[in-house]
């Protein structure tokens, strides 16, 4: 028999605490068979964030550090920069931790150029705290703290990370992807892999932002959480590369 | 090297290189800003890293990460900017991550001003940040004990793994006096196996992290911590005493304002008062045992800070009510003259309580 | 030995390097230093001055209540200083800036042209060498040598066409005050 | 012939192996694993094909696949 | 209204609605997340606002400017988001600004773990923010006492224009008990005339502020701070006892902890022991005079804490050596037993210490 | 004689701490006239912020609070929201103040949609603290934090925060102006007005980005400024408007 | 009189609210209350469990050392609670989840196949009131009044189409142990 | 005839003023003001135009220009 699939040994072999039908799970298993497949996993070190993903050190077969709400990015600037260069840091950050009280670790890095990648989980909601409005929350949504739905005029409207982090010049690479389907599940790996490769050529900061669910917090069942992403999520977030600059420092 | 003319936050800088620092995230602040020009320009020549932080924040949680990877590191604020620090500090503390956090103090609360002040004492060895944690605490006089005590205090974050602060004010920052820098032991930095620096070779993951879900466990880790402080505060009291020998009554100071109390002892001495002083070098642990000692002996304690009182808080808890303690206080960035001070204590050498 | 100088002036008259210049003289002589700036808000302009303690024995406090000399450089200063000198004590002034009438009469006052004499001299930036000339000669706590010393330090290698006028002006100082 | 397992004990119970199989062969079991959730389960494995759709989308890589080696005539 | 049953929360988010506060800009973190669910959802019933901020050093400046234009206004956290609130904290305090601030604990230090804790006793009322500032604290330990206490709170920042700290814990917040809302003084809302909300029709401009580059107005804004908590010492004192009229032994605690420490006091007094309990509710000012005044009658203090031992220094400052004092604490969020605590009272009552 | 110009009763009649030629001082002017023209200077709160203009409140004739530093929009978002609608609310903020560590408080208000007017200082450095590197610092410039010239590789590259918040559909009204002659200060004037418009017909968000010297800490004359102004400035950060949609949330 | 009551189970089988009934019917009888919930680290999934506390006197300490009665609703709960009961203080078990042995003789155990009773009645989520129908009965601490009253509040306006299966299910309950 | 008023006192020499006058008639002055700065000074008012491109540019807000009512011929 071939092995098809076989879980990714870039997963320490244990239980996660996700919620049945979390994609917090799919994207986990992304980002260890890069690291597993790139041969990366010894010399890497992750970032664990504040929200679901907090417990993601106890997942990722590499050596992790965990982060105080939203300074994924500052912790990992310290340790990449102190760091040889061959090693590979990520941070994997829910959108409370990278798009709310994490807003000037995120630019700051991107505007540094840091050469790290970063793994941006949106779910449109915070997880961990019991389904509070995030700032990628949708127009509409009804979350613990906008029982009416988010209204525009008192809670102001969503903010789409990707486009505004590509609109500095020190970012190289940044995706957009879901993960409501297998077809793009996989161009989720894809995205994962170019920003670590970028990071692996020292060209600088990458970013994957991935639509995920939160089945949970949402009130859906896992199924119905991917169809929301595909139809309420991605009309809002589309999808792509919304930089792809690779840029060096030494050219600009 | 002989002995150099320069200003106390580049001392600190200096002093730090020496130690084997080659990394330090910093922002801005008035009376500390000369300490991140000086390493801006000194780290490159030693091939180390100058990082401007976007913010206090950002930089304490880059200290996190470059000493959860393994180095010594510095970074250093003054009073506003330091309270931004103070979740980061906690989750050093609770991580077991050394590091040296200089704070450069200056006249508050608020935004206050940018003279000199100590009036962030409690929030350097009591509260600052959630949990139950310390942080030893040195708070050098001069700029020559600063070269030592930036030493020591890497020393001290390597060799309990926690985070160390340096305490100066504006004035210490400020200031410029001859120094020497000499070669210590605390130079040697030990191996840390613990770091987070990938695993290739040494086998399986490593992490770092100060979440504990399960109370059973979290207690745990404040036990050890305990220990951790016990051993501290057995290990690392530092206090400096002037003229205690025959005293009948102690000023208690630190920092910047003990030396205006030396010069005043001195100038009541030439009047056959019989008075010392005696200086926490230390502020944690704190030398309690050390003011105990004297309690027999004297029947005045007179406490000067620049703040409103804050130390005189520990130096009660030492003594225990077996000594009068009388406090003298400026604030606001003021600084107390030798004049005043002389008179403060003249009168409460005659027995008269403030 | 000890003396205790207060500079002061306006931002950018160059009062916290004239006390740069004393300090790291009196370090080279073996003396114990100490230099503290004190500052207004104003990034530029506004007032600044500077103490500066040299001693034979340990610097204890920095700061200076009673200044055995003061250097100023304006009329501001003079009306803030003037009155703190200790008795005996110097009060050296730029004549050219300051004009205010001395109400001292326990002290030694050395109004000097400085701005005026440095001009002569074909640089006006010298004036505080003037002043400090004047100053070292009047409390021979300091030697020439050790400022020509300090000069030199601080110039660093990009000025050294300075010296000469620099020295110039120390002695037109020191002669003033013969 | 097995083509997928399923690692019981990891199961979750979500169904989004169960919403992805194209060939509708996996569901949830009737009893409960040690966590308390009903485990998927697979119908049957013949009509596996090994396109590992359920595996790509199980969110706790609780599901391997294999193919049977040089086998080149497609399952069903 | 006759009693309800709501979670601690919820009852200081109606308690505070109830107290006229119409604003409350928070931040999710467990355990107070249902006040701020609580909020969002109560507030536009009373055409008030609830803003989630982006974070909590956000939300305590939203509550800075909102407190500057003259409004009642509450925000919330838990330990490490209220390490982050420290900065702004101490700029309420400079400026003057009245405010409700409410700390529902957790188990540190760092990110620790969500269960009860009371290891931020010395950053509420100690440390916390740089500079000489103190904020009353006020700690309840039934749900009850939150509706009596929050609103307390409010009267208190108005009346001292100061920021003052509601401080609970993972227990108190999260556990329901039936609670009855009455209406008092306190939701009285006094006019103020400092407020920034444009000069229309009241002359020239006002200005909030904390800086004070002058070091002689920034020590006259220090004197006055110390003579309003001069004040506030006087008069703000809140303290409970419990059995103390024959205690020869006293159990000091607060908060959640205090109700366990009552449950095990009967036990023991009902094996004859003369146990009784002293609990602090305003934990600053702390009811030092209370504490004293009890020294002569007693031969045993026992602090139980759920943390390594913070308020025991508070009680020893208190006491100054007369009675001997033990310290019981539970970390990481455990909650110690009545049967634990039975034991340790039994055990220091037969004259055994720690 | 008829008054072609004087002294906008905007500006209280005082003397500024500002460095001579700075021109924080032109723009104060811009503001205060601006507001006295809209006759709303008796219902207008500023928000001072930490960098040079922290004194403003003393400077400026209306009501006046002082913000931590980096939080002036949060502060102005519980002043704005708790005071009735017609008040007029504004930031006078500094680049190291708005775009460093405020970098947090000023994305969020614009996501938010915030019906607030910023005006903000961008002198390419950090004046109050002695000259030290901003993110807005040029690459090549010379800080006492970048002494050899900002390097793209470690200090990254300066941010466009104009364009970067012109991505957040909160935000209403951007435009970036200058102030290095007559003409660009009047553009600036003209910009200013519109933002307080936008704000006063509860349109949202508005912000001027106005390029401002440092002639102290850049070590050139007050002139000389105006001149690296233009030349180096404003090719970096181009002028001119990049929002105006004049927002109003119900339309979304 | 006093109960002190825990009620544990996987996250979602509705123990928090089990609680929350027990504690509203207690409070409306007069009688003082207190609720407290601890949950694992998994919003949903996981263990959870509940303390209540009804008493004629003031609950002191909410928190439950000995509890005089544990629901069980599944088998890691059973392991864990099992040995905490009081001598002579009630188990009670949903038969059909837990099916462990058990090892205390000094207590009174009740396994209620509360899940097979509820589907009977046509809703298998009325299971827990099975439980606590049974659980007022043994103990008397509770009017069957005060838990319909609790359930009307709990249940609200649209819910209220619930109410006769939810009382079906509580008597049913209550017969078990009579 | 005064065409522009400097508030001596409040002026800091920056030389804004004289960058910007397109007549070329404002100088500093020989003299410090009482912050220490020598003030602006007009060479010759009546070749002012009143274009206020001084008083535009000054940062200190010290220049105050005026212009001859009814007087529709042109200065210069
Ligand atoms: C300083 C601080 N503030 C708040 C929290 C509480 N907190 C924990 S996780 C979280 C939000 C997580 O949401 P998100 O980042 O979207 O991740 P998710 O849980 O949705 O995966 C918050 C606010 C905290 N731990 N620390
Ligand atoms: C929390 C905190 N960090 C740092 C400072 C020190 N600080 C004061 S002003 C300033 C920067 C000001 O620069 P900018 O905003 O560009 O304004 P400018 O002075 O250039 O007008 C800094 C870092 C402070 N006061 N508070
Ligand atoms: S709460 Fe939401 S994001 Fe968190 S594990 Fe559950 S489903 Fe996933
Ligand atoms: S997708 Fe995975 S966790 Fe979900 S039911 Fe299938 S095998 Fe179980
Ligand atoms: S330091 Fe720079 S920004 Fe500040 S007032 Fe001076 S010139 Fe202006
Ligand atoms: S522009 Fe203004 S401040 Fe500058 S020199 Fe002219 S009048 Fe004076």
């Amino acid at each position: 028999m071939k092995v098809v699939f076989e879980r990714s040994k870039g997963l320490l072999n244990t239980e996660t605490h996700y919620c049945p039908g979390c994609t917090h799970g799919i994207i986990h298993r992304l980002v260890a068979e890069t690291l597993e497949e790139m041969d990366v996993l010894e010399q890497t070190i992750g970032v664990a964030s504040v929200g679901c993903s907090v417990l993601s050190y106890q997942y990722f077969n590499c050596d992790m550090t965990q982060a105080a709400h939203g300074r994924a990015p500052a912790v990992a600037t310290g340790i990449k920069r102190v760091l040889p260069k061959d090693r590979i840091v990520f941070t994997y950050q829910g959108d409370g931790d990278l798009a709310s009280i994490g807003m000037g670790e995120i630019v700051h890095a991107a505007a540094r150029g840091e050469n790290i990648t970063v793994i941006f989980v949106n779910n449109a909601i915070y997880g961990m705290t019991g389904g509070q409005m995030a700032p990628t929350s949708l127009l509409g949504q009804r979350t613990a703290t906008s029982p009416e739905g988010r209204q525009p005029q008192t809670q102001g409207l969503p903010i789409r990370v990707s486009e505004m982090l590509a609109t500095l010049d020190g970012a190289s690479y940044i995706e957009r992807v879901s993960t409501h389907d297998v077809a793009h599940v996989m161009k989720a790996k894809k995205a994962i892999r170019k920003a670590f490769l970028t990071q692996q050529e020292e060209k600088g900061f990458s970013m994957v932002e991935v639509l995920s669910t939160c089945p949970t917090n949402w009130g859906l069942n896992p199924e119905e959480s991917l169809q929301w992403v595909k139809q309420e999520m991605v009309p809002y977030y589309p999808l792509g590369v919304y930089k792809d600059r690779q840029y060096k420092g030494e050219e600009s | 090297m002989g002995k150099v003319l320069m200003k106390g936050n580049e001392v600190i800088g200096e002093a730090a290189i020496l130690a084997g620092c080659h990394y330090f995230f910093g922002y801005p602040i008035t009376p500390q800003s000369e300490l991140v020009a000086y390493m801006a320009k000194r780290l490159p020549e030693v091939k180390g890293l100058f990082l401007q932080a976007e913010s206090e924040v950002s930089a304490i949680n880059m200290v996190y990460g470059a000493s959860s990877a393994g180095v010594r590191v510095m970074t250093s604020s003054s009073s506003p900017g330091f309270s931004l620090k103070q979740e980061g500090i906690s989750y050093l503390a609770a991580a077991n991550l050394p590091a040296v956090i200089v704070n450069i103090a200056r006249g508050g609360p608020g935004l206050g001003n940018i003279q000199p002040s100590q009036s962030d004492y409690f929030q350097v060895t009591k509260g600052g940040g959630h949990g139950d944690y310390y942080t030893p605490v040195l708070a050098p006089s001069t700029l020559q004990e600063i070269v030592d005590l930036t030493q020591e205090a890497f020393r001290i974050a390597d060799q309990y793994r926690t985070p160390v602060i340096l305490l100066g004010d504006g004035m210490l920052g400020q200031m410029m006096e001859p120094v020497e820098f000499l070669k210590t032991d605390n130079q040697i930095v030990i191996d840390k196996e613990w770091a987070t620096t990938g695993t290739k070779g040494d086998g399986s993951p490593k992490t770092i992290t100060s979440l504990d879900l399960n109370d059973v466990k979290l207690e745990e880790r404040n036990c050890k911590l305990q220990e951790k402080y016990k051993l501290i505060r057995r290990n690392e009291i530092k206090v400096d005493t002037y003229l205690m020998e025959d005293a009948e009554m102690a000023i208690v100071a630190y920092g910047t304002v003990a030396r205006i109390c030396q010069s005043a002892i001195d100038r009541v001495r030439d009047e056959g008062m019989k008075i010392g002083l005696i200086r926490p070098i230390s502020l944690w642990p704190y030398p309690t045992d050390v003011i105990a000692s004297y309690c027999e002996r004297l029947n005045k304690i007179v406490v000067v800070e620049m703040s409103a009182g804050q130390m005189v808080e520990d130096v009660r808890l030492s003594v225990e009510g077996k000594v009068p303690i009388s406090f003298y206080g400026r604030t606001g960035g003021i600084i107390p003259t030798v004049e005043e001070l002389v008179e403060q204590f003249q009168m409460h050498g005659n027995g008269v309580l403030r | 030995m000890k003396e205790e100088i207060i500079i002061a002036g306006f931002g950018g008259q160059g009062v916290m390097s004239m006390g740069q210049l004393l300090a790291f003289a009196g370090m080279k002589q073996g003396k114990e230093v100490s230099w503290l700036p004190s500052y207004g808000p104003e990034q530029r302009g506004g007032t600044a001055n500077v103490s500066v303690v040299i001693s034979d024995s340990k610097v204890g406090s920095p700061i200076i209540d009673s200044p055995t000399t003061v250097i100023l450089l304006n009329n501001p200063s003079f009306e803030k200083f003037e009155k703190k000198v200790v008795p005996g004590g110097n009060i050296l002034t730029n004549g050219d800036l300051v004009n205010l009438p001395c109400k001292r009469n326990d002290i030694s006052l050395f109004s000097i042209q400085a701005t005026t004499i440095a001009e002569k001299l074909g640089n006006h930036r010298v004036a505080g060498m003037v002043i400090l000339g004047a100053f070292i000669e009047k409390t021979g706590i300091l030697s020439k040598e050790s400022l020509v010393e300090a000069l030199l330090h601080v110039l660093g290698k990009e000025k050294q066409h300075l010296i000469p006028v620099n020295i110039a002006a120390l002695e037109s100082g020191m002669e003033m005050v013969l | 012939m097995m083509r997928i397992i399923i690692k019981e004990d990891y199961c979750k119970g979500c169904s989004l192996c169960i919403a992805f199989c194209p060939q509708e062969i996996i569901q949830l079991a009737n009893r409960l694993n040690r966590n308390g959730y009903r485990p998927a389960e697979v119908l049957d494995q013949n009509k596996c094909t090994s396109c590992a759709a359920c595996a790509r989308m199980c969110p706790d890589s609780v599901i391997s696949v294999f193919r049977p080696e040089k086998n080149k005539i497609k399952a069903s």
